[in-house]
């Protein structure tokens, strides 16, 4: 399986992406540029944490202009996977990609530490290998991660399973605890904590590599039934 | 022709502004009392260069890039710039 | 138009003209001797941030010749951006430590984030990747509303910058005491790591090479910056505040990543941060180091503001630029690397061979003066020193705590901010981020692997600041000695010592014993312990009209870790472990 | 007497101003040409119980907490509300 882990200029954690995707996973993994206009090849999307562009006028606002969404977009609706981390769930709501929007945090400070995240949905492409209701261990790290929409967009949310991971604690503000959401069909996936943080023991936890397993698994198994 | 372009940008009705909810209670703390509902909204200024229809130029910048529908109101106002 | 009209050189003489730029009658004296005849309005601004404490180091340097400096492991000592040491097998680590006290004083996000800016500069331009951030604060006692405000605005600062540029900040320490109220401490530290293949040098080389200027356009502010660190904070103080600016991570980002390609590139002869006064600093630095002179064209240099002068510009502490030389004809290539980072590079002069700093304006000769008469020359001082009154009355007490209830005592000393968690500091602090951080704040030193090799590295800052106030000698040796044991209890070999010396004003014979005394300790327990002083810093008139602050030479030190087996943390791991108290 | 409020909070002259650089150059790869200058300020809008001397209100909140006068200029707008 290839990955395709999106650099944007402000991007800090495509290193660690890439480190995840290619080292602790061991699939093949490349860097694409911002400026690129093509995804062929690839087999999933990973945008990455940080601040592209300094995270200035709204966070994520101007990468969502950037040539290769024009191609993330594309790729999600052939259905590939399409992850989407801190700042990459950033630019996937302001893209349109997933419902919704971020504010600053509640306590207005950034925020990183692990923290505890319930999956409250186990029947995604992400994280079908977690069992139900699991409780994982992920570090969070972000100043504008407090998940706003409105009652409307909420209750679609819920109704269609769209919610896959909740804060235990809730530690930003986000309406529902919610942590993390995918869009309609399940293949977009967007969320604040960095399972690309909790891939080795040495670091503290394993548990976001189950997350990047399950993809693996399940593009194995649909092109094990198509081809 | 070069235009003064002012955008602001609020909250829309019923977002809840942490940094405005801060705030003001950061004022009452300091002793102002009877302040309420801070909100903190963005002014953008800009000069645009315009030949015609500078304010539909204005709305396609809001609507694309200076403001976020899902949270965000704005209105603009636009002057001619005196040139100095 | 100009901001305001410039006096004649013969009106700055006559005037005295020369005493608002910090520059006194005898160093204007030497600046009309070494150059020949009266300096204008730019050469002598230029003279005046050159020859500031901040930059010359006038008042400090006798003491800092007591450093030891050279090691086995030491690739670079004193006198470039960052020191270096050998890590072996063919890597090296980078570290250097900076003040940013009185902008911080003034506006403490700003003033906080730019220090972070301008260490992680020093260190990026030695050829390094940055790999981790620490710092070392000191403020007032929290109680006074002013000094949460600036407790909670250099944090945030800190963390805006650390954070958005994608650089750990991992460690640091924090105290509280009342006579940093109204002069708070912000040191910033920066730790790279370097193949011994990219170390880079700031010269200025061969004859007719292109000068290229990168990064942020030049604007007004902070001009006389450098000035400005080096005086006492008064009510004045106030009148300059454009002396603050605000900082650009995102562009140091860009920055980072396209100098470091940079670097690759054979064609590069020498780069330099433009830190403390800025265009000036670099050029005459890089020029003077290399026996060369340097040409610049102030029309080039990119700018922010219109009729900008030459004094303005070559003042300017506008933050995120940087300054190369590259061989003649391979200049296009370097502005396409950094065009390809969203980055525009401008070639604002050349090397010369006449070992002057030239500055061409409209046309005209704007400044002509010698570049080693810059960077070399400063007059050194050796102020007078006398031992305070409060010191030997201190020796003769001996102090004992009246303890009823240890419990009680216990929990009284866990309240204090000094002793507190200080997580709610460092969970602001993105410390994770590049995924190789093993140890995390909290714990004594601050681990980070060394990725695809067994190897990590620990790092600390260290300074009880009362102790040196009771005993600058025996407190200076004991901060030398807590970051060492920090290192060791994290499984580290103590490798080498940054540090950042702040105290109050040296012009009074109290503090500059103050300064003597401590030096002496810090280097004699440095060569004790073989860890050598490979660069560092010194913030001098940190006062108020209260008084000076203790005297606090931060020391930031790293250690190897030759196997991951040995990284040690502080928590303890299970009940019925047991406990040894080993030492004195 | 309550009062609506707007304060405008402005980076001073010659302060660069980051977020608004990097606005100017999206815009204008957005392709909208002609656009510069681009500048960022807040708007802080409120609401003040002020039995007097509202306008000395203000301007305390503003020295005090709204703005750094190092490196930020304020104005503002006072009217009185309209009771809903
Ligand atoms: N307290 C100190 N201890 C050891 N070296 C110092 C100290 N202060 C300054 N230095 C060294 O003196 C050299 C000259 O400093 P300078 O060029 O002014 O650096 P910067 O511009 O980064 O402050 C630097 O290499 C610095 O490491």
């Amino acid at each position: 399986m290839k990955f395709a882990v999106i650099v944007f200029p402000g991007s800090n954690c495509d290193i660690d992406m890439y480190h995840a995707a290619k080292d602790a996973l061991g699939e093949e993994t490349e860097f694409v540029w911002h400026d690129t206009t093509s995804l062929e090849g690839f087999d999933a999307v990973l945008l990455p944490g940080g601040f592209s562009y300094g995270d200035y006028l709204r966070a994520g606002a101007i990468a969502h202009f950037s040539p290769i969404m024009e191609a993330v977009k594309e790729a999600a609706e052939a259905g590939k996977p399409v992850l989407g981390v801190c700042n990459g769930f950033q630019i996937l709501l302001e893209s349109g990609l997933l419902p919704g929007a971020m504010r600053r945090n509640e306590n207005l400070h950034f925020i990183c530490k692990p923290v505890k995240l319930n999956v409250a949905n186990n029947e995604t492409m992400f994280t079908q290998g977690y069992k139900a209701n699991e409780r994982i261990s992920v570090p969070v790290a972000h100043g504008e991660g407090n998940y706003y929409c409105d009652e409307e967009t909420l209750q679609e949310l819920q109704a269609n399973n769209q919610i896959v991971f909740t804060y235990e604690d809730n530690i930003n503000g986000s309406v529902a605890n919610i942590a993390g959401i995918t869009n309609k069909h399940g293949n977009v996936l967007g969320m604040m904590p960095h399972p690309e943080r909790a891939v080795e023991a040495l670091l503290g936890s394993e548990d976001g590599l189950t997350l990047f397993q399950s993809l693996v698994t399940h593009w194995r198994d649909s092109h094990a039934i198509t081809s | 022709m070069v235009y003064d372009v002012k955008v602001y940008v609020t909250w829309k009705e019923g977002v809840l502004d942490p940094q405005g909810a801060a705030v003001t209670s950061s004022l009452n703390k300091l002793g102002f009392d009877g302040v309420e509902d801070v909100r903190i909204s963005k002014m953008i200024t800009l000069k645009v260069e315009a030949t015609e229809n500078v304010e539909e130029k204005v709305t396609a910048m809001c609507e694309k890039l200076l403001a976020n529908p899902v949270i965000e109101d704005y209105t603009f106002e636009i002057e001619e710039a005196v040139r100095t | 138009m100009p901001l305001l009209r410039e006096p004649s050189p013969q009106m700055i003489k006559e005037q005295q003209g020369y005493k608002e730029m910090g520059v006194t009658d005898e160093e204007f004296a030497l600046i009309e001797k070494t150059l020949g005849r009266l300096p204008n309005y730019t050469e002598l601004g230029i003279y005046s941030v050159m020859w500031s404490e901040h930059c010359s180091y006038k008042n400090s340097k006798v003491l800092l010749k007591k450093f030891p400096v050279s090691g086995e492991r030491v690739l670079q000592g004193p006198g470039e951006g960052a020191g270096i040491i050998d890590i072996d097998d063919g890597q090296a680590v980078v570290f250097k430590i900076e003040s940013h006290n009185h902008p911080s004083a003034v506006e403490p996000y700003e003033g906080a984030a730019t220090g972070v800016g301008g260490i992680i500069r020093d260190v990026f331009s030695m050829g390094a990747r940055p790999i981790a951030l620490l710092n070392s604060l000191r403020f007032g006692e929290l109680k006074n509303p002013r000094v949460k405000y600036l407790f909670e605005g250099v944090v945030s600062g800190i963390a805006g910058y650390g954070n958005c540029i994608g650089i750990p900040t991992v460690g640091g320490e924090i105290q509280f005491d009342p006579c940093y109220e109204g002069n708070p401490l912000v040191n910033a530290m920066c730790v790279g790591l370097i193949d011994h293949k990219d170390i880079q040098k700031g010269l200025a080389k061969g004859v007719g090479n292109p000068v290229l200027y990168v990064g942020a356009s030049t604007g007004r502010d902070g001009i006389h910056g450098a000035t400005f660190a080096s005086e006492e904070l008064s009510e004045e103080s106030e009148s300059k505040r454009p002396a603050v600016q605000v900082g650009d991570p995102f562009m140091e980002k860009l920055l980072v990543e396209a100098c470091l390609e940079a670097i690759k590139h054979p064609k590069l002869v020498g780069i330099q941060d433009m830190g403390a006064a800025g265009l000036t600093s670099s050029s005459a630095e890089m020029a003077s180091k290399a026996g060369s002179g340097i040409k610049l064209r102030l029309d080039d240099v990119p700018q922010r503001e219109k009729n900008m002068t030459p004094y303005e510009m070559m003042l300017s502490e506008s933050q995120e630029r940087m300054l190369l030389v590259v061989e003649k004809g391979s200049e296009a290539e370097f502005i396409e690397t950094f065009e390809h980072y969203g980055l525009h590079a401008t070639v604002i002069g050349e090397v010369t061979d006449d070992k002057m700093l030239t500055l061409e304006h409209e046309g005209e000769i704007a400044a002509s003066i010698p570049v080693d008469a810059l960077a070399e020359e400063a007059p050194v001082y050796h102020k007078p020193s006398s031992e305070p009154a409060y010191f030997k009355e201190f020796q003769q007490t001996t102090y004992k705590p009246e303890v009823k209830d240890a419990n009680e005592t216990l929990k009284a000393l866990l309240q204090q901010p000094t002793i507190a968690s200080k997580e709610w500091v460092y969970e602001q602090y993105d410390y994770m981020v590049r995924t190789n951080t093993v140890v995390a704040p909290g714990s004594d030193a601050a681990v980070l692997r060394i990725r695809d090799t067994n190897k990590a590295l620990a790092m600390t800052t260290d300074c009880n600041s009362r102790y040196l106030y009771l005993d600058p000698y025996t407190g200076g040796k004991l901060a030398v000695a807590e970051a060492a044991r920090n290192l060791v209890a994290s499984g580290a070999e103590p490798l080498g010592v940054t540090d950042c010396l702040n105290y109050g004003s040296p012009d009074k014979p109290e503090i500059f014993w103050q300064l003597e005394r401590s030096t002496d300790g810090l280097s004699e327990a440095c060569r004790e312990l073989a860890t050598p002083v490979i660069g560092g810093n010194v913030s001098l008139y940190n006062e108020t009209a209260k008084g000076a602050v203790y005297p606090t030479p931060v020391i930031g030190m790293v250690g190897l870790i030759h196997d991951q087996a040995h990284i040690t943390t502080q928590q303890a791991k299970s009940s019925n472990d047991v406990i040894y108290h080993v030492g004195a």
